[in-house]
């Protein structure tokens, strides 16, 4: 290939190759960008996706191959210089100072100025301009560590597209996004397509992927598979390519049966919350969770759910109402009060509440089981490589070596980690904050027969996705939530749409569910009211 | 006055205030000033006077510590510079000649330079943790001042040099004014140009920062130059507040100090958000402490003691976790040792 | 020019008639320094002194800050036992200016303007090395063989241990026979002595003398001699300066030779000059304070009585 | 052959032996060990001898260091436990009662663990960063010692506890006994027991941890418990060494050392994991650092540069960066506060 690339590509990538000790990230992959065109790149979870963009963006070296951007030859020796070479990334994993504000965080680094000196007024404003183009509406003073992840994740975008680039590259920018959010960053990467950007997209949705890409292409084990134009490559074909046999994980999917409530034996609560709630983040719920229930959660961003989850663990504490397990009344003091309750929380922020990078997958993975048994009684060497292996195996982590450090897999396989060390402590309550989050379409799809098996075997699980379809497929009844309250609760049954849940959320009220008292609970009753919110 | 209470600063100045005040049971013209002799003459000028060192220093300090370093050998730097500055004007023909000791400040202050791009090379560049990179220097340093020194105390005579440490200037000390300088310097640097904000976002997260295009390592590295700088100018000021210089003792256990005093003015040694205003404040309080014990004639064997006491004291105001246990039940979020128990910091944000 | 009426009469916060002595003491950083301290205040007491003491924690800034407190408090006399040797120009000037007459205790300050202070008592640490070597010199009258001296030093840089080093070292260099095989910092402790000097012996195979800079040095490389199984006194012999009790028992058990006392009992001549200072009397430009050297005899004598 | 360069105690033994190997120029029975009045006799005893107190404050701090922490405070808890003992026997009507002696250990090593409790109580309970809450006893502690020994150097004669510093079982000094016994006690509980991997996971995130429902606190705490009951037991075998107690001096800078020696050994100062093996042998290098510049025979003006440049050396040859640079193209991911991208030859270095 000449060394001014692809004639009309602005972004050629050839024989890239990349090492890291004991792995081989990426082999002879090529790759091409065109301006003004949304390029999706594929791959399970470990085929090389990130690495190829960090490769390309300086955070790593290039082991061996040639980047040719704009008709010039580039290697880059920073995020800075690809930037100021006109590339914009927002990588996987969520890469922002919580120390700062909002605002901070979007402009550092090409803070407006007057006179020299940070123009701080306008360093507010064009924030505000730019997050209210994308539909969000924060306090752009607010420190960043003190929301959500999901609007962290909008602000590195709005970051990322702010800067007037070439090529534009997002990785998993919608792995915690909710279908509103989505669409509002699809809205604008079209604009910005129009405009002659070179976008590329990074997604373990396929459905998004097929809404928004011109072409994709497909890595496999850190090699390139092929290049497709979207339009004439079908999605059983796209999941063949990537997962490399022909596996009927989708249609599998299709037919899994809806669940429902109907065909439960509904024997004994496992955990009862009655008026349940914490001042300022979500106001008294009640709720009830049987042996073998999945009870999925449903709502927009910041609409409670992971607070709902955090109460019910002991993460936070309650400072109303009362909970209820096995009918025994307990005050959650804290996680391990709940773990010794059977209660098991597998959290949604995995690199800031989840795993401890430094620690192999092993150990991550038998944490919260050594932890219940106490320091003095170590879990003896043979059975933890018995477990781990059964969970490395079981939700295919890559690589399968238990002594590999947490922190150096892929996104989608960290969040596998974090899945396995629950499921081992074999708990009687999973609750599950995006357990799919970042998890490429097999995998996601052994997560979820994963639940079904577990209720099945008499586990309660409490599910938290962004993905509507998810919930709907799984739960056997839904709550739905919005402005940190719940507002309504549902069996589930044909009746019940994705379409009826987004109205309920919209509307804000839905039949009212009955509460634990097996009263009527009407959510807008003033003596539930918990001071909603204090700015 | 609930948000008096709850400005940050609130407390350390409550504290300054309290042993300011306490001082006046025992000195009862402790808050008097008058000129003498076209000095500022008084307690609460001296306490500023002989902050002044601790006070440079620790605005070095702040700007280190909030990249998420440390600096350890500030102490060192001070011995080395009074050294080095002394004994070039000890070897002067006219002590005196202004030409010299200009000459010879500015030969120790580029030596203060040089030191503290050793350590922000170590650390930015080699990738040595702060606390051992600076360990060195603070150890070879005092090897450094002993030989420049040769092992003795250097005297000199010089009345220019003497002005930097002991002089006036339009009746106010000239230490003051350094002091101010710098500390005005550091605002200027760090909250009317991006320095600041570029500095807490390298000690907040720095793989975000250099994902983000910043060049940390030269932010980190800048740090410690400017750390070593403020404690060549301390190490001037000393020296030349006594006229000669101590290789030995000169800044022995001013890291210390400093670090206490960049803490209590509620600066994270985690780093991230600093406050140099905050850092002044926590200087004084310290200089204050000293020259309370002093006066107040506190016996030597329980001098170390009371230090402490009051240290405690200040740190335990400061914690939010020890705050909300006594006072009531305002929380905040809890620092990064303690995490259990405390609650969520989470900002409402209407939805 | 003599300031004390003045200082004393107009000045002072009391008017009681009570002297006001203002004493800031180096630190407390041995058990001779706390003995000096103790003499200070003891002897403050008997005279119907008001003792007003600081403790610098061996810093000269702190001893600065100090004396100018007092200087503030208007004091009738400041005495100071100063840390280093030089630096104390402007803060004396002050003292003077204010009419506060200073006294220097133990250590000397280089200064050239000697009407900064009125006098200066103290031990001479140079002359307490010029003892320990003269000792040495009779000691190996008339012997022809070569003598290996290790010596420990003080705290490198100190006054005591720089002028106990050349005092000494004057003495020997007399005679050629002498040799100092190994000069290393103990830091003036004893786990320091017994650590370096243990280093020493291994080094050196063949040790006549040990000269150690206070006796607290001396008797942690007794220890050390001891555990290389030679006889502490016998087979290598020993000189330190200080003579607190711990040496002078040691002294007198035979393993320590001879010690050059430097005593810090020097509260009760203090407390005369002060009298003498506020009173108006002329003093002597400089006090040595009485010392002696101790044998192993003359040890056993003194050690029943011997407070420190 | 590559494999054994690649290890991580490959470094730290090689500096070892350099070190002890050049002993051998000076000293030519350096390596000889023989049996003097049924006692082990040699300067590789002497090393691990006078290494023991270091050892074993180095080795609590190792724990403290794993979960996120620091402590500063070891010095002082060594002098005071020294002081408490030695005064304890000092009163005894006969010094050479072993049961008196015992019960003095005893109240020391409770004292110590007291002390501990305080340091965990500021860090774990009330959230004060622990080189502020170490900071505190650090310079109280100084002054508590004073106070216990009232400013004097308490001498002692007691054969029994003589024994634990200065004294031989079996031939061996008593002290290495007691150093090995701790250290097999800390490898123990750290590697038979799940504490070590619990302490790892605290010190790499705190948050998770409690997640994952670890009591980080409860872990937080013991490791100040045990640092300061290591290093009581420390300051038992240097007071016991010289039969007296010295307030002022006893473990002066001993934190340093400690803190040295952890990173000499591998661990990391930003916490997770550790490496009680490397902490020995970095304690080890140190005192055979000291040992050497004795025997030797380095002036004392220049011990400090000698000792931070070896200091230096080390440091640079564990920094991966550098040895990237210096040996060849194998690159491992830079350490946390350098963030910025392996040094690249175009990387300017502003010095
Ligand atoms: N710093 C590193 N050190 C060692 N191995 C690494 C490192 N970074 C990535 N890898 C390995 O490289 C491979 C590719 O990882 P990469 O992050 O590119 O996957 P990905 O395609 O982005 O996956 P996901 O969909 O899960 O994000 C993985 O096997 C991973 O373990
Ligand atoms: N759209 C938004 N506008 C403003 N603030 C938001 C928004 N979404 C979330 N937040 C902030 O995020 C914080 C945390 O949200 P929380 O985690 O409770 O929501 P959630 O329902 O779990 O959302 P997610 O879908 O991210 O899991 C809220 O306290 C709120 O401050
Ligand atoms: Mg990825
Ligand atoms: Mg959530």
């Amino acid at each position: 290939m000449e060394t001014s690339g692809e004639p009309g590509a602005i972004l050629t990538m050839a024989g890239i190759g990349k090492r890291f000790p004991g792995v081989r990230a990426l082999d002879e992959v090529d790759f091409r960008l065109f301006p003004g065109e949304v390029h999706a790149l594929m791959g399970e979870n470990g085929a090389g996706k990130s690495t190829l963009i960090k490769v390309l963006t300086g955070v790593y070296d290039v082991d061996e191959g040639e980047i040719v951007l704009d008709g010039t030859p580039v290697r880059f020796t920073g995020p800075l210089q690809a930037q100021q070479a006109g590339v914009s990334t927002v990588y996987q994993e969520v890469n922002l100072c919580a120390n700062l504000s909002v605002a901070e965080n979007i402009y550092i680094g090409r803070e407006p100025r007057r006179f020299g000196a940070i123009h701080w007024t306008e360093l507010r404003r064009r924030s505000r301009q730019l997050l209210d183009g994308l539909g969000l509406d924060v306090d752009v003073s607010a420190p960043l560590g003190s929301l959500s992840l999901a609007v962290q994740q909008m602000v590195a975008i709005a970051r990322a597209i702010d800067i007037s680039a070439k090529v534009l590259i997002l990785d998993e920018p919608t792995s915690s996004l909710d279908a509103d959010e989505v669409g509002q960053l699809f809205r604008v990467m079209r604009q910005l397509k129009q405009e002659g950007m070179a976008i590329l997209f990074v997604s373990h949705f396929l459905d998004q992927v097929y809404e928004i890409s011109d072409r994709m292409t497909v890595l496999r084990n850190g090699r390139r598979v092929g290049e497709y134009a979207t339009r004439e490559l079908s999605q059983l074909d796209l999941v063949s390519a990537m997962i490399g046999k022909e596996l009927a994980v989708l249609e599998e999917l299709e037919e899994q049966p809806r669940r429902s409530l109907a065909t439960l034996e509904r024997d004994r609560p496992v955990v009862e919350a009655a008026g349940l709630g914490r001042n300022g983040a979500i106001a008294p719920f009640s709720l009830t969770i049987h042996r073998g229930e999945v009870v999925g959660l449903a709502g927009l961003l910041g609409s409670g759910r992971t607070e709902i989850a955090r109460l019910l663990f002991g993460a936070d504490r309650a400072d109303a109402g009362e909970l209820k397990v096995d009918g025994a009344p307990v005050t959650m003091r804290g996680p391990r009060a709940a773990m010794a309750r059977d209660i098991a929380f597998c959290s949604e922020n995995r690199r800031t509440e989840g795993l401890v990078a430094e620690l192999t997958v092993r150990e991550n993975i038998i944490l919260a089981l050594q932890a219940a048994r106490g320091w003095s009684r170590p879990l003896p060497r043979r059975r933890q490589d018995e477990l781990v292996d059964r969970y490395v195996k079981a939700l295919r982590i890559v690589p399968a070596n238990p002594e590999a450090l947490v922190g150096q897999l892929s996104g989608g396989n960290q969040q596998k980690v974090l899945l396995a060390r629950w499921l081992i402590t074999e708990p009687r309550l999973l609750i599950l904050d995006e357990p799919t989050r970042g998890i490429d379409v097999g995998a996601k799809a052994e997560i979820q027969r994963l639940v079904v098996t577990l209720s099945d075997g008499g586990m309660a699980v409490l599910f938290i996705s962004a993905e509507l379809e998810e919930v709907l497929r799984l739960s056997h009844k839904i709550a739905v939530l919005r402005d940190r309250r719940m507002v309504d609760e549902l069996a589930n049954d044909d009746e019940v749409t994705a379409d009826r849940i987004m109205a309920i959320i919209a509307s804000g009220h839905g039949a009212a569910p009955p509460d634990a008292a097996g009263r009527p609970h009407d959510p807008h009753d003033p003596d539930v009211v918990v001071v909603r919110e204090e700015v | 006055m609930a948000n008096l209470v709850r400005h940050r600063f609130f407390w350390p100045v409550l504290t300054l205030v309290v042993l300011l005040v306490s001082n006046l049971f025992f000195t009862p013209d402790f808050f008097a000033i008058d000129v003498r002799q076209g000095h500022l003459y008084g307690s609460l000028v001296d306490i500023v006077r002989f902050g002044a060192p601790l006070i440079l220093v620790s605005i070095g300090m702040t700007l280190v510590i909030a990249t998420g370093g440390i600096d350890l050998s500030v102490g060192s730097v001070v011995a080395i510079c009074g050294a080095l500055a002394c004994l070039r004007i000890s070897e002067l023909g006219d002590q005196n000649s202004v030409l010299g000791v200009l000459a010879a400040v500015g030969l120790a202050l580029g030596l203060a330079l040089l030191l503290g791009a050793w350590n922000g090379l170590l650390v930015a560049q080699v990738g040595i943790q702060p606390i051992i990179a600076t360990l060195i220097l603070m150890v070879a340093g005092r090897g450094l001042a002993q030989l420049i020194t040769d092992g003795q105390i250097i005297t000199i005579n010089s009345s220019p040099y003497k002005l930097i440490g002991g002089g006036y200037w339009l009746t106010v000390p000239f230490s003051i004014l350094v002091a101010l300088l710098v500390f005005g310097l550091a605002l200027l640097l760090t909250r009317r140009t991006a320095l600041g904000l570029l500095i807490e976002s390298v000690g907040g997260n720095a793989e975000a920062s250099r994902l983000a295009g910043i060049h940390s390592r030269r932010i980190i590295f800048t740090g410690y130059v400017f750390a070593a700088f403020c404690a060549g100018v301390a190490g001037l000021m000393i020296s030349s507040n006594v006229s000669s210089a101590d290789g030995n003792n000169a800044g022995l256990w001013i890291e210390l100090d400093a670090i206490l005093a960049v803490v209590i003015g509620g600066t994270s040694l985690a780093g991230g958000r600093f406050s140099l205003g905050g850092t002044v404040l926590g200087a004084l309080i310290i200089q204050t402490l000293t020259t309370t014990i002093y006066s107040i004639g506190i016996p030597p064997e329980t001098t170390l003691l009371f230090k402490a006491l009051v240290v405690t004291i200040v740190c335990l105001l400061q914690s939010p976790a020890f705050r909300a246990r006594v006072f009531g039940r305002r929380r905040k979020p809890p620092p990064p040792p303690a995490p259990e128990r405390e609650p969520q910091p989470k900002v409402e944000v209407p939805a | 020019a003599c300031g004390g009426d003045d200082g004393a009469g107009s000045g002072s916060g009391n008017d009681d008639g009570k002297i006001t002595l203002g004493f800031a003491q180096v630190g407390a950083e041995s058990g001779w320094r706390t003995a000096n301290t103790k003499s200070v205040q003891d002897s403050a007491k008997e005279a119907g002194i008001d003792l007003q003491f600081s403790d610098a924690q061996q810093k000269q800034e702190n001893q600065i800050k100090a004396i100018r407190s007092y200087i503030t408090q208007k004091v009738d006399v400041i005495a100071f036992s100063p840390v280093v040797e030089s630096g104390w120009d402007t803060v004396l000037r002050e003292a003077k200016d204010a009419k506060i007459p200073v006294i220097l205790t133990d250590r000397a300050i280089d200064s050239p303007d000697k009407t900064l202070y009125k006098t200066f008592i103290g031990s001479d640490f140079v002359l307490e090395g010029k003892k320990a070597g003269e000792w040495l010199v009779t000691e190996y009258q008339g012997k022809t063989e070569p003598v290996n001296i290790v010596e420990l030093q003080g705290s490198t840089g100190s006054a005591p241990a720089n002028d106990r080093k050349a005092g000494f070292a004057d003495v020997i260099k007399a005679d050629p026979k002498f040799k100092v095989v190994a000069s290393q910092t103990g830091e003036f402790t004893r786990a320091k002595g017994k650590e370096v000097m243990d280093a020493f012996l291994k080094a050196n195979k063949d040790i006549d003398v040990l000269y150690a800079h206070n006796d607290d040095m001396g008797l942690g490389a007794i220890e050390a001699i001891e555990g290389a199984g030679l006889k502490p006194g016998v087979d290598i012999k020993i000189i330190t300066v200080d003579a607190v009790k711990d040496g002078m028992q040691a002294l007198a058990d035979g393993k320590i030779n001879f010690i050059v006392e430097c005593s810090p009992l020097l509260g009760p001549q203090l407390m005369d000059l002060v009298k003498k200072v506020v009173a108006g009397e002329t003093v002597p430009e400089r006090v040595v304070t009485e010392e002696t050297t101790f044998t192993q005899e003359q040890a056993k004598a003194a050690l029943p009585n011997r407070q420190y």
